[in-house]
């Protein structure tokens, strides 16, 4: 079978992983890191649970092989909070009521705050365009649309605080 | 699901000539691409195989394909085929093909009932009837090829009488579907403008 | 120092009690990747399943070959029904009182049905493996319209049953048959529609659909062979059911056997069953010594596991020429697959499809459900709803819109005219519910002001009368009521056990609690709203209060979370659970102030003497005491059990009001304007009711708009994958309006009904009464779901609506 | 669902990979964004031995202006489309419609050249390539050569390309100064192929056609150029009539698959229902 060394930089800690060339980066990233938090939903890449941050953009990581990613920067969910501080996006899933069964949760928020930065004062309709690749079966979407625009509210009022 | 083709080819070939190929079991099967004839199971029967390429998708299905019956003075014979593939579904094909003869020139007419279960008819079942048209223009390209070559094996002496002239070895069969014949055959298709009918069901 | 002192309001506050709309406990785990889903456990040693299935949907086995697959390196074992033959496993019982395959048995019955398990090191081998097993099959006639199933000379599909005249439901007259069930009085309702002056009649067919969660199903089964204990974790939204019934099959005894299940990716009555993928992983592992983990894929989930619906509906409303409704007729022809795995109450094989006399007054009804056997997928569950009640609703509510079409009748006018009136409750209708509660006319009328419905209607005019308007505009209008909370077990039973639900709590010595039910959530927010509601009745803070479910050795017996019946039953069981706390403290608090328990009032969360408020002892204080010097004669610590078996179920309603828009050209529709006002009694949480509600909704529009299960004539089930069953996206869903009235149901504890399953039984007649009624001004009186856009084209194409 | 087996080859030139792919043979595919290919690999229809990713090959992204060609790496993603400013500029249709492929997850990965090479009739930029007169850069084992779109499609999951051949660049030129474009899709939801699908280009002057183009997703075989609709308006001042014209000529090509879409009646009427919005769109871009 054929074995690869992989090297990423995953959660912002360099790693040097053995992979099979075949392997899913979210079977990777689940089974062979133990990071449970990218979900497997559809595993055709229409639901978006198991999206992650490679390199600065939103993937879907069950259409996505661990190989791809030697030398990349790869965060998931569980890298989203830094030194204990929940991130923005996971405040307002939280105080918006943005989620129910979780399962879609690490997904949107990992979306959400790379939508975030690529736009930061999005309209209604260009957070629903923008979360067009992630599904939810228990909220219906208004909930988390109202974390998103809260999300972007507190981003706003950190960069003019640090600013 | 199930899909109904209706065919027909100009051959441009003696009908006995065309006959002569259709009403041969192995040298029909050398025309289909991909397909190989396996061990004899009957008087008109065999295990067989055919590997199917298309774009970046493979099939391969093992079975067997028997001549349910031949009618030499219609130049006509009903076939049917079916097998499996491992990765979980089944095709059945019937064909009922005959070689008409109009003024001079030789047609091969092909009704085909394909049957497919499983993944393919899940998942490809969107490309179905185009796919099948590829694969067929191949078959008919291979067809008149060999038809050619007994035309030119029986010269100069003529034609030979008999409708069954011994079949000669021709062009290495494709061993599978590939793009550059596609290429050829869509190219020939659409220039002869021999698209058949063909409905969806 | 002293702690300024708090007004009763304030201390209420601080519990965040009941009304409160609380943030939600759970929610910590899972926006930090931590929450713990089935397929997120890893144990030593553990193995991976996976299930061979049949591409054909009606067939003989004729050879299975394992031998290429076993050369596999890391592959450990491949099973069929010939090695689960000596366990007597290869068949087992349903909840329906039928047996379906766990492995097929020289037949398969579907497509995608289990034929083999291939049990290896990790998940990439097994799916080489089952590749690797050769199955030959002998292909039969595929009979997948149930009409053609009671064919006479229909082809038998269960051969197993042949000769068999009796089921589990009475008589079986055909082959195919499982069942005829009939409730009410079909004289009383001939003789009324007899005497009728208007009679209606509609054939309808309710698509059969899909409740796919975002989690598959799967499980972690772990047999200890030294201890003889069988540890599962499972997607199951019944642990204690799943426990008993795999104690029955296994032969393992249930005090051996311990089910759990974790965190749930939604369920929706898709986790409700027991799927061979459980017991194949079970046995594996029971086989193996080792632990076994089965993960379904997306398309063995939407193609073998828990399909909803598929009922082919003839409604008949007889009525007087002002429209008040005289009688009901509905026969169904009910299509349960291969093999009947409803999971019903036992005596109900149609679920509580009889509450098909929805809000309304009527005075004599009959219905009649035909269950049948077909060549698809066994199933039957309760999609977001109570058993069946979606289909019953959705039958009402169409028949009163075509008989108010029928006497050029205003859809809201109609309702009015036939509702069940306040005063009348508690009602008992013509097929023998007793209706706890109820106030249809002020929901209406509130519902009506709030979108100008007057406005809406005149509008709609215009637009008809302007033949260059690119659209067509409709108004859906339904009046639902639905019965949940199953239920008294005088009626209700599942395997024989009584479908009561428990509670289990205990107050520690510092005053923080611990609390356990039977139920599971699957997103509603247990851990949350449960905790509210022993805050209220003991003056505990919710942040004090654990909630646990879903491990059976720790929870009290419970039938689980399905049919809405969490809060009406367990919620219900929590309070009294509380209650009985409640009393005991209040002898405690007596002994600790030394006046008679008469002397004292409960104030938010405290006993204190009459007219006293210096004297007084907190819920805390008293739970010390509790431990440290309980009065004479009185048992120390301080903690309850309650199994409630509900009186009687709760009949939660509401009123829904869509506005759509389709465009003449291309028939896409656009949802305008979607109103739904809920009446669930008395409100926990009203954050979570609300989210709950845009669930809700979002899956009844997913249902009525574009949630379908086409199968070809082969069997073949095309589009099983995400890309072609439809779950809408941010985009496509529309935005929700929601309102409420509160009218506390008279029999439960809290006066809760239960709300999760309102919005999608109520939302999807709502969507196929606008469509509708954009073609109504044309004659039509009918469309079948799903509203597509294909299929809203053909119809405009036959009505000749031109751009 | 479970890739089979392959080994990976992860070549950082044209030359290497257009080497592996002739070393390697039939069993050799090529890895773009992987969201047409990793899916099918997944459901096991594809099972290739060999995976040659090129996505570590610079030469094959982003777009560059050469003299008044501009020209488009075949790596470039869908989203760098959407964002790059000399499209945005110069040839606005294909970042506008490229908003309409698939989601934005699946934009980041998946590749206008994959997209194209793939040879799916349901893909979009077959149809936007047409409209646009895209040249088509391959290189193969014996060098690279120029397939002008118009002979790039033939059929369906075939094109020009030849087992060892890679598409390289995507060669368009600047719309007409002043010209409206559009892309109507309909579809069913976020993420769908196109039900139908039409892309127009439209310039005037003096009030009269005097360039167009219109093109349709997923309505045959192939992505298809509706010459003959062209042909209705090219010269004409544009009226309602005249785009109804237009829109029946366009139908008469429409030879679409059926499948859970719609049947080819439906896929057909909506070709016509697509052309004519999208040639009123493109128009009131127009100037």
């Amino acid at each position: 079978m054929a074995k690869q060394i992989v090297k990423m930089t995953l959660n912002g800690q360099q790693i040097e992983q053995l992979v099979d060339s075949r392997t899913l980066l979210v079977h990777f990233l689940r089974e062979q890191m133990s990071l449970t938090g990218a979900h497997i939903g559809c595993e055709t890449s229409h639901c978006g649970a198991c999206t992650v941050d490679i390199d600065g953009e939103s993937v879907k990581a069950c259409t996505h092989l661990a190989v791809q990613c030697d030398g990349s920067d790869v965060k998931t969910v569980e890298g989203l909070a830094e030194a204990g501080a929940l991130h923005a996006v996971q405040e307002a899933f939280y105080e918006e009521h943005g989620l129910q069964c979780g399962f879609c949760t690490p997904g949107m928020l990992m979306r959400s705050y790379r939508f975030l930065q690529e736009n930061p004062n999005p309209t209604e309709d260009e957070i629903r365009l923008g979360l067009s690749g992630n599904l939810c079966r228990c909220t219906g979407y208004q909930n988390i649309v109202k974390a998103v625009q809260s999300a972007a509210i507190k981003l706003q009022q950190k960069e003019s605080a640090t600013a | 699901m199930e899909v109904k083709l209706e065919k027909r080819y100009e051959l441009g070939v003696p009908a006995q000539h065309a006959w002569a190929i259709l009403s041969d079991l192995e040298s029909v099967a050398s025309c289909m691409p991909g397909a190989s004839l396996g061990e004899k199971t009957g008087d008109n029967a065999f295990k067989g195989s055919v590997k199917v390429k298309v774009g970046p998708a493979t099939a391969q299905f093992g079975g067997e394909v028997e001549i349910l019956s031949m009618d030499s003075a219609n130049r006509s014979l009903v076939l049917k085929g079916k097998g499996a593939d491992k990765g979980g579904s089944s095709a059945s094909m019937e064909l009922e093909a005959s070689i008409e003869e109009a003024d001079g020139q030789s047609v091969l007419v092909g009704l085909a009932t394909v049957i497919v279960n499983g993944k393919f008819a899940q998942f490809g079942g969107r490309m179905m009837v185009q796919v099948s048209d590829v694969i067929l223009k191949q078959f008919v390209d291979n067809f008149i090829g060999k038809a050619q070559a007994l035309g030119e094996a029986a010269a100069p002496g003529g034609v030979d009488s008999s409708d069954k002239p011994a079949i000669q070895t021709t062009s290495e069969p494709a061993n599978e579907l590939n793009g550059l014949a596609i290429f050829w055959a869509l190219l020939k298709g659409w220039l002869g403008g021999l698209f058949g009918k063909k409905s969806a069901g | 120092m002293n702690a300024p002192v708090k007004t009763p309001e304030e201390r209420k506050a601080d519990l965040q009690g009941m009304g409160d709309s609380r943030l939600r406990k759970e929610d910590a785990r899972f926006i930090q990747g931590k929450g713990q889903y089935c397929d997120d456990i890893k144990l030593p040693g553990m193995l991976h399943m996976d299930i061979v299935r049949s591409p054909v949907a009606h067939g003989r086995i004729k050879r299975i070959n394992k031998e290429e697959a076993l050369a596999i390196p890391g592959v450990h074992a491949v099973l069929t029904a010939d090695d689960l033959k000596p366990l007597n496993l290869h068949w087992m019982p349903t909840l329906a009182g039928d047996v379906a395959a766990v492995l097929a048995d020289e037949k398969v019955h579907f497509q995608m049905q289990e034929v083999a398990i291939v049990i290896a090191d990790d998940r990439y081998i097994a799916a080489d493996a089952i590749e690797a097993v050769e199955v030959e099959y002998e292909e039969l006639p595929v009979v997948i319209d149930p009409y053609a199933a009671l064919e006479p000379d229909a082809p038998v599909l269960r051969e197993d049953l042949q000769g068999k005249t009796e089921g589990a439901h009475g008589p079986r007259d055909h082959h195919n048959h499982i069942f005829t069930w009939e409730a009410g009085d079909r004289t009383a309702a001939d003789a009324a529609f007899d005497h009728a002056p208007v009679t209606v009649s509609q054939h309808m067919y309710y698509p059969r659909v899909h409740p796919c969660p975002l989690e598959t199903c799967g499980c972690v089964a772990s047999f200890d062979p030294i201890k003889g204990e069988l540890t599962t974790w499972m997607t199951s939204q019944a642990p204690h059911v799943v426990r008993t019934v795999v104690s029955m099959l296994s032969g393992v005894p249930e005090s051996k056997v311990r089910i759990i299940s974790p965190d749930i990716g939604g369920g929706f009555g898709n986790k409700v069953g027991i799927y061979p993928g459980y017991v194949c992983a079970i046995v594996a592992s029971i086989v193996l010594g080792r632990p076994v983990k089965w993960s379904e894929d997306r398309v063995e989930n939407i193609s073998s596991t828990a399909f909803a619906r598929d009922y082919h509906m003839d409604g008949h409303l007889a009525a007087t020429e002002d429209g008040k409704i005289l009688g009901l007729k509905v026969d169904v022809i009910a299509d349960h697959g291969a093999f009947d795995a409803c999971a019903d109450p036992t005596k109900f094989p149609a679920g509580l499809f009889h509450i098909c006399s929805g809000s309304y007054d009527i005075p004599a009804a009959h219905c009649s459900v035909k269950g049948v056997y077909t060549n698809k997928a066994p199933g039957g569950v309760a999609y977001r709803c109570s058993f069946r009640v979606t289909e019953a609703v959705y039958l009402i509510e169409r028949m009163v819109d075509v008989l108010a079409q029928k006497l050029n009748m205003d859809k809201a006018e109609i309702r009015r005219k036939n509702f069940i009136r306040k005063e009348q409750f508690p009602y008992t209708s013509a097929f023998g519910f007793e209706y706890d509660s109820g106030d249809y006319h002020t929901a209406l009328e509130k519902v009506l002001d709030a979108v100008d419905y007057k406005a809406l209607r005149v509008e709609q005019e215009q637009k008809r009368a302007d033949p260059n308007c690119p659209t067509l505009m409709g108004i859906g209008l339904v009046t639902f009521t639905e019965v949940v909370g199953a239920g008294p077990s005088k009626t209700c039973d599942i395997l024989g056990v009584g479908m009561f639900d428990s509670c289990e709590i205990r107050i520690h010595p510092t005053g923080s609690a611990i609390a356990r039910m039977g139920t599971i959530t699957q997103g509603q927010g247990h851990q949350t709203t449960y905790a509210q509601i022993i805050a209220s009745e003991l003056g505990i803070p919710s942040e004090v209060i654990q909630v646990e479910e879903g491990d059976t050795s720790t929870a009290p017996y419970g039938l689980g979370t399905y049919g809405s019946r969490s809060t009406p039953v367990a919620g219900a069981a929590i309070a009294m659970a509380a209650r009985k706390i409640h009393a005991k403290a209040k002898k405690i608090a007596a002994h600790l102030l030394e006046v008679s328990e008469a002397d004292l009032d409960w104030e938010v969360d405290r006993f204190k003497v009459r007219g006293n408020d210096e004297q007084f002892k907190t819920m805390a204080d008293i739970a010390f005491a509790a431990y440290q010097q309980p009065p004479e004669g009185l048992e120390p610590g301080l903690e309850a059990v309650h199994y409630y078996d509900p009186p009687n179920f709760t009949y939660p309603f509401g009123i829904y009001l869509c506005v759509v828009d389709i465009d003449k050209g291309t028939g896409e529709s656009s949802i305008r304007r979607f109103y739904a006002l809920d009446d669930c009694g008395t409100r926990i949480n009203p954050m979570i009711i609300d989210g709950q509600i845009h669930g809700g909704l979002t899956e009844g529009f997913a249902v009525a708009m574009g949630q379908q299960m086409p199968f070809d004539e082969q069997g073949n089930l095309l589009g099983n994958t995400l890309m072609d069953y439809f779950l809408p996206t941010a985009v496509e869903t529309p935005t929700w309006e929601t309102d409420y009235t509160v009218t506390p149901s008279p029999h439960h504890p809290i006066g809760a009904k239960g709300v999760a399953e309102s919005p999608h039984v109520g939302s999807i007649p709502t969507f196929t009464s606008a469509v509708v009624d954009a073609f109504a001004h044309l004659g039509v009186t009918h469309i079948d779901m799903p509203h597509t856009s294909y299929r809203i084209w053909k119809k405009l194409k036959e009505e000749g609506v031109q751009l | 669902m479970i890739p089979p087996s392959f080994e990976y080859h992860r070549p950082s030139t044209v030359d290497e990979a257009v080497g592996l792919l002739s070393s390697l043979g039939s069993e050799a595919k090529i890895l773009a964004g992987g969201h047409s290919l990793l899916p099918m690999m997944k459901l096991r229809f594809a099972q290739p031995e060999h995976l040659v990713d090129i996505n570590r090959i610079p030469e094959l992204k982003g777009v560059r202006v050469i003299g008044d060609d501009i020209v488009i790496g075949a790596m470039t993603s869908e989203n760098s489309v959407i964002a790059d400013p000399v499209l945005n500029e110069k040839v606005p249709l294909l970042p506008e419609a490229a908003k309409l492929i698939a989601d934005p997850q699946v934009r980041n990965r998946g590749t206008i050249g994959g997209d194209i090479a793939h040879g799916d009739p349901a893909n979009d930029h077959p149809a936007l390539a047409l409209a646009c007169d895209a040249v088509m850069t391959i290189a193969g084992p014996n060098g690279t050569r120029q397939v002008p779109a118009s002979e790039f499609f033939l059929g369906t999951y075939w094109t020009a390309l030849e087992e060892s051949d890679i598409l390289t660049q995507i060669t368009v030129k600047a719309f007409p100064s002043g010209a409206g474009y559009s892309y109507k899709k309909l579809k069913r939801k976020t993420g769908d192929w196109a039900t139908a699908a039409c892309a127009v280009v439209i310039a005037l002057s003096g009030g009269t056609v005097s360039h167009i183009r219109i093109t349709l997703t997923n309505l045959g075989p192939t992505a298809l150029r509706a010459n003959e609709a062209e042909s209705i308006l090219m010269g004409q001042q544009v009226s309602d009539a005249l785009i109804r014209q237009a829109a029946e000529k366009a139908m008469e090509i429409c030879d679409p698959a059926e499948d859970l879409r719609g049947d080819a009646e439906y896929k057909t009427a909506m070709a016509g229902q697509m052309v004519q919005r999208a040639i009123h769109d493109a128009l009131s871009k127009a100037s």
